[in-house]
């Protein structure tokens, strides 16, 4: 699960992988969009407690891969395994209810309802008594204040009201709302479509703190960026993706920036042996 | 430079401490309850009309005008629902027709009032169902449906009633919406009791209830309330059951203003209801606005609709006169949210 | 706002409809001629009862002596009640409630009579030949009681069952009619035509092209059976069926004798609504409520037959000597 | 793991060519015309009710089915620019009314048959640029502008004809659009090419020139159009300007229809013209759509009706069948556009 | 003109500036939400043939800043001049007629219709000859092929349809469509707010070169980021915004990224003759 376990791995080279059922595991998915070739024919595999970056060009399938994978889309061909049971997610409240919790792209928020009630949204909390169990009142102060503490501790400090509706948030302030929930509600795998995108320096770093904090819980993270520094300063794998196909599995420690930038821009292709798949 | 750097936020704090005369705080009141910005267009309105014609403003008269307007006011409640997720509901007039036909008509033939309300009332809330269906189910727009159904519901109560009004035993149960309870000098009607509570237990669960928030969340932006894990299917079919119990609520209101039921009892509300929706501050598009605004709107209509006739304009210039105070209502609110701003 | 004439309300049904536009013209002429105040109003539309009922209880918050009305449908009935309660004077205008006593006193045409005469001149001037029957009908989509009285009075004219009472369209659609000299008779359509041109041409249209042989054509009112002649004429059928209708209205007489229409029945608006107000202006003054036309329960304004076409057996009256009372 | 990578992108270019079979590339040609879409239930309407009576289809029957539906068709393409700017326009068929009782009242008067129709037109354009002004300048939602304007129109109609009917010569200049060209063994209303040459132009105007594509852009996402450097009201009043003039055009169409002009016109074509638009599959929502479903969408409307009509149901169950076959439209367009998804 | 001017001009301090009219100046912009302040007095002198990167925590006020330049929100206080006048943006199109053309964040596209008409959205081509003076049709052949060019300089290849609704693109490749059209059409002023956010390594040096070669045309440009190397690499100047104020003006050559970030989050304030006003 270390990163060491890892390079030990890689040495051993992609053939057979380990003996641990990965968490998520994707094989040959293919999506078309009309004639639009979405994803080619795409293997991906996760493993509980490690972090995968997903890499590559714009329009490389990036958002599609994981669209599949958390219910947001079916794929026209290939199959979905979860801890070893293939399934079937219809919508995203499937794969949700599987363990999957997610950041879209385009963030998926309400535009006119708070920062408390996006937060929430579907996990309301309760009143306690009996206003909550039979008026099934919402606990609006309890909701704000936790809201308030998630916020604080991604690092956003400029935000003056807590009740601000959603649409009136700064770009980064929008899209910290998106990530703290992923990062509260996430049980087994956490995928987060370039979240740091619209972020500061400083509030950068905290999510991707975020991403090592929830690694270390165990949980398995995909984290799609565009920022190679802030990639191999993170994660334990990286899937790059080129063209909608799958053009390689490397590790920070096995390869440089410089390689993966040139595996993604197609300058250079990975032989089999020098992935690392587990 | 710093200059500047150092005597801006002064001048801001100036700006933000100066926002506390009264009218600013009024504004800001305003700001907070965009409900309230229908209410002073309501408030205008009852003056103006109280000073044209002298028993505008007597207790009796405005008890009438809440009695006349508890039919509109109980559907355009249910119509909130349905226009907060972005839809609209053309056919809660002809629903609510065919939900008081049946109850008057199993209650004329003999039935125990109170299972007959009962049954009538199951068949609004299936009415609602229907629509529900169609649109979350079969995914149609919720117009096409709802003109559909209008269609359907209508033909229904006329094959159903046989062209004839129904008139129930005036002793009856169904009819207790109609029979006033006196509160001091002013006399309310059960219905408009009834119709209150409607507006109470909506507003309430819509404010308060984890179903509210995913009402709002649905119909602000569907696609994203899904991606956030709500079952926006269940949630956009509760507002058309919900909406189908306001119909039951308002046929009853019905049967005891007509003292039964009538096929052609349907005739404007659907547009009413919309109307004072719209009124209200809900949008059309979904996702913002609120039942209070909906219940000073329906005030609104019905203030204009009373007072114009209670002065005695030639019917000519009253449809004139509607045309123009909807579009100065609706002016003088936009305006005040543009002050406000 | 400080007047003290004794009020009158007229509720008409609507207002898009010239025949209620001639009540109101004739009422607003008598009551300045009585001096008392009047108050107008309509519903929107045909069959629009809640905004009738809305008006009905101004009346009363207004402190009106009387309510004349053309109801739009029964369920005004328990609004009336409450104005009679409050000690208003009800006269019904054009339209009978149901039941009569409703209203303290009725000013009616009697629909199904003027239905009738058209009905019964239809079947004489087919003189036995087979009738081949279009229907344009007011509304398909609420029920109207002028509706199906017209309705149902041409057919009973005509000498054919009518089926159920108060719906449309129930009858037999083929079968024997029994006025004048009998013949076999073939429904071919009922239409909804609102009452209007257009939708009596659509209607006819409709009715052609189910079947190009229709010879005889009732419609609801004068300008159904205008837009039903638009048809024919374009058809090229003006001459094989003819068109009866109601209204008499000065318009519609001068249709009658250039033979656009076949016959026309006649209605007095004018009369009932200034009959109406004086009968409340005088109680309002003391004086003693109206009577009723002997051996009915409304007092009956009276229906003619205009046609240039006169036919034995049918009484009738000539164009020109109708439109000496039109709409008067 | 390179075996995959390699083996798949071959079944990439299968599933890719394998969309080739004639159902497919009929889906293909679907997905680039959505308005082919309600065209293909238009098809199958026919055909059903060619069989049920057997006069339906013949070219007699046909013709007078298109000449009853100019009035709203033409009606409905201006209906189409304001559903195309996410408005709504609940006044179309009262301004035509209005504008037609102009144009009958002038020529009945003596004026010169011309100049009443230009003055006719000119005053629905008026009108539009009434609704137009409302809706861009004090920032009103349409439906309210619309329902305000619905009232004033009928209002002014109703003062204006003092509920007559007006009879024009029939030889007038105004009655052209009812008289008959005859093409083969057809003939074809001058009310009809009329309305062909409105969706000629309007489809024309719409997908070829800036105008349409500013249009496009407004209803889809006003705020975005505007930040791009499109002027968003000019673009909202024009569609409603235009709009207008296609109501003239309709006022003079139903005046060759009826003869004259008649104030009890315009009750059923508000609703109509939405049906056929959103039948048509322009989305109430704006931005998406097309004149030629609106086309479509305005046959389907009349071939129900007058398919109805012809198959002799019992008007009893017609209404019931209209509601039916409304949403069944509706319905199998939705299911054609999922499977060709 | 040169950075090397400028810094020169940093040794000579804030005082004066320098002789040129500035293109674009704000002085003592205010801008408040409500109770939330957007803007606390900022200014800002833009020259020409300079890139002038905004950085700033998120919600620091930086797409307010630009938008009140731009036309698109009106300041509560303060006045802005474009070539020493005193201009008053009713509108975007009224900035845009004077020669400012922006990007904003949330990316102003319509999504339903297709890049070509996108890109010449409000610009479109005319046919030649009659159909285009006459019948006002547009020339929907060239816009497509233009727009095709346009999109490849900036170095998308993975655009499979250029007949694509904008809705349907992935996340950079409507980044890119919006960011072409300020390149294609910007006359004086081009502002960019945060055009690479969502790009990746190539296409961001595409449009990083093409904000270069747009100043080298003599335009000014305003770039917001948060990507400090990039910022460090392309803009002559750097105004550094903090808590809806001014917290600074400088250079890369004057600062280092640490400096910069420093004062953007307050661990450090400038003093006065810091600053590159010029
Ligand atoms: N609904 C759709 N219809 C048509 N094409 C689509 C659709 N969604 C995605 N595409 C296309 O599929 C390809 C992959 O898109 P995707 O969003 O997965 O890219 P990405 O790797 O996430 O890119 P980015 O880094 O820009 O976000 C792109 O070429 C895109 O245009
Ligand atoms: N319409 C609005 N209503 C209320 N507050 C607003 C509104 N627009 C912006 N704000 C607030 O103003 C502040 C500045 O926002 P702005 O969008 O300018 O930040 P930014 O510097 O662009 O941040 P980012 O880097 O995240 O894009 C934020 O606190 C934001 O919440
Ligand atoms: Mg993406
Ligand atoms: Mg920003």
């Amino acid at each position: 699960m270390t990163t060491a376990t890892s390079t030990d791995e890689q040495a051993g080279g992609n053939t057979a992988g380990s003996d641990e059922t990965p968490v998520l595991e994707a094989t040959g998915l293919v999506k078309l969009f009309g004639r639009v070739v979405g994803l080619r024919g795409v293997d991906l595999r996760l493993f509980p407690g490690e972090v995968l970056a997903v890499i590559g060009d714009n329009g490389a399938g990036k958002s599609t891969l994981i669209k599949c994978l958390s219910g947001a889309m079916a794929p026209d061909q290939g199959t979905i395994k979860m801890d070893g049971r293939v399934v079937n997610f219809g919508s995203t409240q499937d794969a949700r209810e599987a363990g999957i919790e997610t950041v879209y792209q385009n963030l998926a928020v309400a535009p006119a309802l708070d920062i408390a009630s996006n937060l929430f949204l579907a996990r309301e909390i309760r009143r306690p008594g009996i206003l909550g169990s039979v008026f099934r009142m919402v606990d609006r102060p309890a909701m704000r204040k936790q809201s308030k503490a998630f916020i604080d501790d991604l690092g956003i400090t400029t935000l003056q009201n807590i009740d601000q509706a959603v649409e009136t948030l700064s770009g980064g302030q929008r899209q910290i709302v998106a990530v703290a929930r992923a990062g509260a509600f996430g049980s087994k795998v956490v995928i987060l479509d370039e979240p740091t995108a619209a972020l500061g320096v400083r509030e950068t770093g905290h999510v991707l703190k975020l991403v090592r904090d929830l690694r270390d819980k165990g949980m398995a993270v995909i984290l799609i960026s565009h920022n190679m520094p802030n990639v191999f300063e993170t994660a334990d794998r990286i899937h790059i993706q080129r063209l909608g196909g799958l053009a390689g599995v490397i590790t920070p420690k096995s390869h440089s920036m410089e390689d993966a930038v040139a595996i993604m821009t197609g300058a250079k292709t990975l032989e089999p042996d020098e992935q690392t798949l587990r | 430079m710093s200059q500047t750097a150092s005597t801006s936020p002064a001048s801001v704090e100036d700006l933000l401490s100066r926002r506390r005369s009264p009218a600013e705080r009024i504004q800001h009141v305003l700001h907070g309850n965009p409900a309230l910005s229908p209410l002073i267009v309501l408030i205008a309105a009852l003056i103006v009309f109280g000073i044209v014609s002298e028993g505008f403003l007597r207790p009796q008269a405005l008890s009438l005008l809440v009695q006349q307007m508890a039919v509109v006011g109980t559907l355009a409640a249910g119509q909130t629902l349905i226009i907060l997720t972005a839809g609209v509901d053309l056919s809660i007039g002809m629903a609510m027709v065919l939900s008081s036909l049946v109850m008057a008509k199993l209650a004329f033939g003999g039935m125990p009032s109170f299972l007959a309300l009962l049954i009538g009332i199951a068949v609004a809330v299936l009415t609602g169902l229907l629509n529900g269906f169609l649109v979350t189910k079969i995914n149609l727009p919720p117009f096409i449906v709802t003109l559909g159904t209008f269609s359907i519901f209508t033909a229904l109560s006329l094959l159903y009633a046989q062209g004839q009004t129904i008139a129930v035993n005036p002793n009856s149960f169904l009819l207790v919406t109609g029979r006033s309870l006196s509160i001091g000098s002013v006399s309310v009607t059960w219905g408009v009791i009834f119709m209150v509570a409607v507006f109470v237990a909506l507003g309430f669960a819509l404010r308060n209830s984890a179903w509210g928030r995913h009402l709002y969340a649905t119909g602000d932006d569907a696609d994203a309330a899904r991606l956030a894990g709500i079952r926006t299917g269940r949630v956009l079919l509760s507002a058309y059951v919900v909406a189908g119990l306001c119909v039951g609520i308002a046929a009853w209101i019905v049967a005891g203003r007509v003292g039964g039921a009538d096929p052609n009892a349907g005739l404007n509300y659907n547009l009413l209801s919309i109307t004072a929706v719209v009124i209200g501050g809900t949008s059309l598009f979904g996702g913002r606005g609120s039942v209070v605004g909906t219940l000073i709107g329906a005030l609104i209509v019905q203030t204009f609709n009373s007072g114009l006739a209670l002065a005695g304009v030639d019917p000519n210039y009253q449809v004139l006169a509607t045309g123009i105070l909807v579009i100065l209502a609706v002016s003088v609110d936009q305006w005040i949210r543009k002050v406000k701003g | 706002a400080n007047d003290n004439r004794p009020g009158v309300s007229l509720i008409l049904k609507t207002q898009t409809n010239p025949y209620f536009v001639a009540m109101k013209k004739d009422a607003e002429d008598e009551a300045a001629k009585q001096g008392v105040r009047l108050s107008v109003a309509a519903g929107t539309q045909d069959g629009d009862t809640q905004n009738q009922i809305n008006q009905i209880y101004t009346a009363i918050a207004r402190g009106d002596k009387g309510i004349l009305i053309t109801s739009n449908g029964d369920s005004i009935n328990a609004a009336l009640r409450q104005a009679k309660a409050a000690g208003l004077y009800v006269i019904a205008l054009d339209t009978p409630l149901i039941p009569p006593n409703t209203a303290d006193n009725t000013f009616a045409t009697d629909n199904r009579v003027a239905g009738q005469h058209i009905g019964q001149y239809a079947a004489a001037k087919l003189d036995g030949k087979p009738a081949v029957i279009a229907m344009l009908d007011l509304y398909n989509d609420q029920v109207v009681t002028v509706d199906t009285n017209r309705d149902h009075g041409f057919l009973q004219g005509m000498g054919i069952p009518t089926g159920n009472q108060s719906q449309n369209g129930l009858e037999p659609k083929k079968g024997h009619y029994t006025g004048g000299k009998g013949g076999s008779y073939q429904i071919v359509c009922h239409r909804p035509t609102q009452g209007a041109i257009d939708g009596g041409r659509q209607a006819m249209e409709q009715c052609l092209s189910a079947n190009p042989n229709i010879n005889v054509v009732y419609t609801i009112n004068e300008p159904a059976g205008e837009g039903a002649y638009a048809a024919l004429k374009a058809a090229g059928k003006q001459k094989q069926a003819f068109i009866v209708t109601i209204d008499g209205s000065c318009d519609g007489i001068n249709l009658v004798k250039s033979g656009e229409f076949a016959a026309d029945s006649t209605q007095y608006p004018g009369k009932m609504a200034r009959l109406g107000v004086a009968a409340i202006a005088k109680i309002a003054r003391g004086g003693p409520p109206p009577g009723k036309t002997a051996g009915k329960n409304f007092y009956d304004t009276g229906t003619a037959l205009a046609t240039n076409d006169p036919i034995p057996g049918v009484k009738s009256q000539t164009p020109a000597a109708a439109a000496k009372t039109c709409w008067g």
